[in-house]
């Protein structure tokens, strides 16, 4: 059986010459930068150049703008709290996008707690800002104003450098999550005006256990984990010297394939799509069109009349790796936030389907994966109570509608007594 | 990968991947569908009844693969067996009978059970000559939630 | 010339059989173990491996007690931070020892910052504190008593299973910082009576970007790091799932070495000790001697009328690694809080230096470091106005007094116009 | 390792690994001995003057490599300089003629130029008739710190 990963998104398997690069520092260099003898020494210069290796990735100026994390989560943590909390007695408001990573989110949800407040801005259908919002929701009070550069479940790109020029005529700093960009799609800390950036190597064939967060020396910020005076004080504890150096030679790698590797993703999206489009019936496509609004790794469609778990395990089964932001797939039986920011109706957010692309991707699999996506869906649908409800005219399509039956959402709230959330 | 991975045990996964049951019947004596409101799920079963005992069960299911196995598992259980005894259905013997399912999982269970029971009140509102025998047997929507 | 690795404190190599261990993980088994696809399920019960042989090394019944963080600070800022934030409205108070980790102290004093308080117990001169002053130091606000089991600089071991039985009489959760003994020592939650255990396995030859928090079921805690709902919603972020199978690894191997590795440092430890106190004059050894109250690994050590640095970089072009706890290593300037703690004269302070055992050290090497480093003492303290000062008896030893001249103290106060902090 | 890696520049690693005019003097004509509040380090540089000129210069230094190098260094510069010349001297020559300092160890080199201002003091308290000399320079105390 082929077998098609397409969820990028999640992981990527690391580089063989990422893998050599980190080798020696489990075994032969395993110092301790913060020891002053060979072994301390020594690691503590593979460090540099991996923070400048980060640096050029993202156009910042210094090396000493980089410190390094343990991930996406931990950079969104720090960034958010961190500056929060250094700037305290200046005031006590953040502004973010609806549609942030939970690490921003439920960060700024936890500073709300201990006495900030923040606005949200919202998106629309297709998850993007409006940037009259961001610069509305700006008060005297506010720190920091929080919009990632690409959305991880809709590939939207948000008009970064818009928002950058607002917080720069207000005087307020931006944090740019590039998670879900940075090593695929151009990241300029300047291009931006962002006072701080944060990604993760693990997302362009980097190792896992090693986040980037990039700070603009302007830009206030205190340590959220204390101990030793690691990272300049901003990151404490022992640095996780192997994977800092192979996400540094990732980086590299990723800065001088970055125009190849998003030429042949933006290809296969275009396959991709448009087999799809034409190989099944009722698909919605979420986000933005492919083009100069979306990330050229993403495509996030719903498949109507069928949930998403099945559809994702019967993908697995076929050899297909993919997510999902169906609410039967998260453990909190709740759909993706991002696909509530858009308004997508529910029925549609539950037959929820994120495929993201990679450099090892090919035209076969991506013919493969409409192939077999066609005859899943075809399985599921024989197998929902909607689809065939759907064909007796009894419930409507939300994605075509005929005119005919009550909506999905009118029935499912008939059948459960309750309106789904 | 030589070895496969899977997200739920070896019987659920047959019951994903080959459902018992899976369609409709014509001229069913009872349908039930039901809504979990907690995620959205719908579940149908369609009964052929004859003299006070289940004959034929089937399932549609808009849902997750345990929900698809659990409707499976659900009718299985319930062919032949009595409208009293089908009365007392409990949602813990698709758990069981299914080998475990995820702790967040266990509501897909409760579904079919929620949709049985449609399914028999359905029948029983079609005929009312039944309900005596219903009324004898545990009140709907008396669900055993495992833990 | 001669290699030798005296810092095992601060690192370890990692085993070949760790590193055989992980490999697979970065490119085959690359999967994000949120997804439900093969490539996530397949890490998913590697990581289940791991979390095993993680509560076996400690006697934790249920591999659901152990999390996993980014390193040994994180989780003590977890155990702190998650605790107190968790049991704010029973109490705002912690107990801890004066020598905790700094992980520990300053996650207690940010805490201060936001309105907790907290008492700290002292230590006698060999670093142990009394377990009654622990009793004495919970109030009916305390929400957690935090004790280390070893001290990372001078090695003291401290009565962990007294403390913890007077915390399960006034029924306050106890939390042990093991990261300088567990995989070396016998660590038990039982026998311990503790409800938190913090280790990292880049202590005993499992690799950085990996630390272990247990916590028993009963304890309650919440999230430090916000985001998804990784790690039972404890620890948000994508896991690192190749440190932490071949942490798992390691764990293994401590387990099962144990005995073998302890009794192989006790040995050298008395060989180093012995040969060090007969070589070299005016020396003292701080912490507890060899023996039940001290780390078979750890050798802390004063050398009067010479600095530490000095100490360690000579050290260090002979080939051996070594530590030290005086102020001029230290980023701040500030002596180890630790020595302060014990009461060590500032003179002695400021020659601190710190030496810790590993598996694969011989009788060589110890004999090897006892000749080098009497020849560096020599050679420092042929460059000390001090001891020169000492042997014309204008200044006095603090470690053998002859009652002759000033004590070293009085006379820095007396050059510098400042007494020593 | 094949390599060997330095926590100080060459220069400074070779001030420390061969300090030159380590020891003290027979019979100097000026001594001064100096600690850093800050960390606790203790400096004596003593001093032969002939003419009016440092003809030569000693140090002994409790402190760490950086320390000794600083010692080492000012030592060197300030051999052959007059009174007057060498009470204008500043910790940044130190600094410069050691390819610089580690920021954190700057403070090393201000020791050094303390040490040496104090040895002159005390040279010119057993000389009072060189006190007018001494009056033109640099009053003791203005340091420059590198920034
Ligand atoms: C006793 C103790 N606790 C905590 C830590 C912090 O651990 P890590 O360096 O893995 O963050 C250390 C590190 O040296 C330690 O010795
Ligand atoms: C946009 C975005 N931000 C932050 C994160 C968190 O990163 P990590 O999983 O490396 O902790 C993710 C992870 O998926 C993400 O997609």
């Amino acid at each position: 059986m082929r077998s098609v990963f397409l969820d990028h998104q999640s992981s990527t398997p690391v580089l063989p010459e990422v893998f050599e690069a980190m080798r020696p520092y489990f075994t032969e260099a395993f110092g301790n930068p913060s020891s002053l003898h060979q072994h301390g020494l020594r690691v503590r210069e593979a460090m540099k150049t991996a923070r400048q290796q980060m640096a050029a990735l993202i156009g910042a100026e210094s090396e000493e703008e980089i410190f390094f994390t343990s991930d996406g989560t931990e950079s969104s943590n720090l960034a958010i709290k961190g500056v929060a909390y250094a700037n305290e007695r200046r005031g006590k408001h953040l502004v973010l996008s609806a549609t942030e990573h939970p690490s921003v989110l439920n960060s700024v949800e936890f500073l709300e707690k201990q006495g900030w407040s923040y606005t949200k801005v919202p998106v629309d259908a297709e998850g993007l800002i409006r940037v009259a919002d961001v610069s509305t929701a700006i008060t005297a009070q506010t720190v920091l104003v929080a919009v990632h550069h690409v959305n991880h479940d809709i590939g939207t790109i948000q008009p970064i450098a818009d928002v950058g020029r607002i917080c720069a005529e207000k005087g307020v700093p931006l944090y740019v999550d590039c998670e879900a960009s940075a090593g695929w799609l151009p990241v300029n800390v300047k291009d931006f005006g962002a006072a701080l950036i944060s990604f993760s190597p693990h997302r362009f064939y980097g190792p896992k256990g090693v986040g980037v967060l990039y700070r603009n020396k302007k830009a206030r910020i205190v340590s959220i984990l204390h101990g030793g005076v690691q990272e300049g004080g901003r990151r404490a504890g022992t640095e996780n010297v192997p994977a800092i150096v192979g996400g540094g030679v990732a980086a590299e790698f990723a800065r001088r394939e970055m125009a190849g590797r998003t030429a042949h993703c933006a290809r296969l999206q275009k396959r991709l799509w448009e087999g799809l489009k034409g190989a099944i019936p009722y698909l919605k496509f979420n986000g933005p069109a492919p083009g100069p609004n979306r990330s050229p790794l993403n495509l996030n469609l719903s498949t109507e009349f069928i949930e998403g778990e099945g559809q994702l395990l019967l993908c697995d089964l076929n050899g297909i790796a993919v997510a999902s932001g169906s609410s039967c797939v998260s453990k909190s039986l709740k759909i993706s936030h991002v696909l509530a920011a858009i308004g997508l109706d529910h029925a549609l957010a539950q037959g929820n389907i994120i495929m993201t692309l990679g450099k090892d991707n090919t035209d076969a699999d991506v013919d493969y994966v409409v192939e077999s996506f066609a005859r899943i869906v075809t399985k599921l649908r024989g197998m929902s109570p909607m689809w065939d409800e759907f064909e007796r005219g009894i419930i409507d399509s939300v994605i075509a509608p005929t005119g005919r039956g009550k909506s999905f959402s009118e029935h499912a709230a008939s059948v459960s007594g309750k309106s789904a959330h | 990968m030589s070895d496969t991975y899977a997200l739920y045990n070896s019987t659920v996964m047959d019951h994903f991947m080959n459902p018992r049951n899976m369609g409709d019947i014509r001229d069913a004596d009872g349908v039930g569908e039901v809504g979990a409101a907690a995620c959205g799920d719908i579940m149908k079963i369609s009964l052929k009844i004859k003299d006070g005992r289940i004959e034929d069960a089937r399932f549609k299911t808009f849902g997750c693969g345990s929900a698809i196995a659990s409707s499976s598992m659900a009718t299985e259980l319930i062919k032949g067996r009595s409208i009293d005894e089908a009365m007392n259905f409990s949602n813990q013997e698709v758990v069981d009978a299914l080998g475990g399912l995820p702790p967040v999982k266990i509501h897909c269970s409760v579904l079919a059970e929620e949709a049985l029971k449609a399914a028999l009140e359905d029948y029983i509102k079609k005929h009312p000559e039944k309900a005596a025998l219903a009324a004898e047997a545990a009140p709907i929507g008396q669900i055993v939630h495992a833990t």
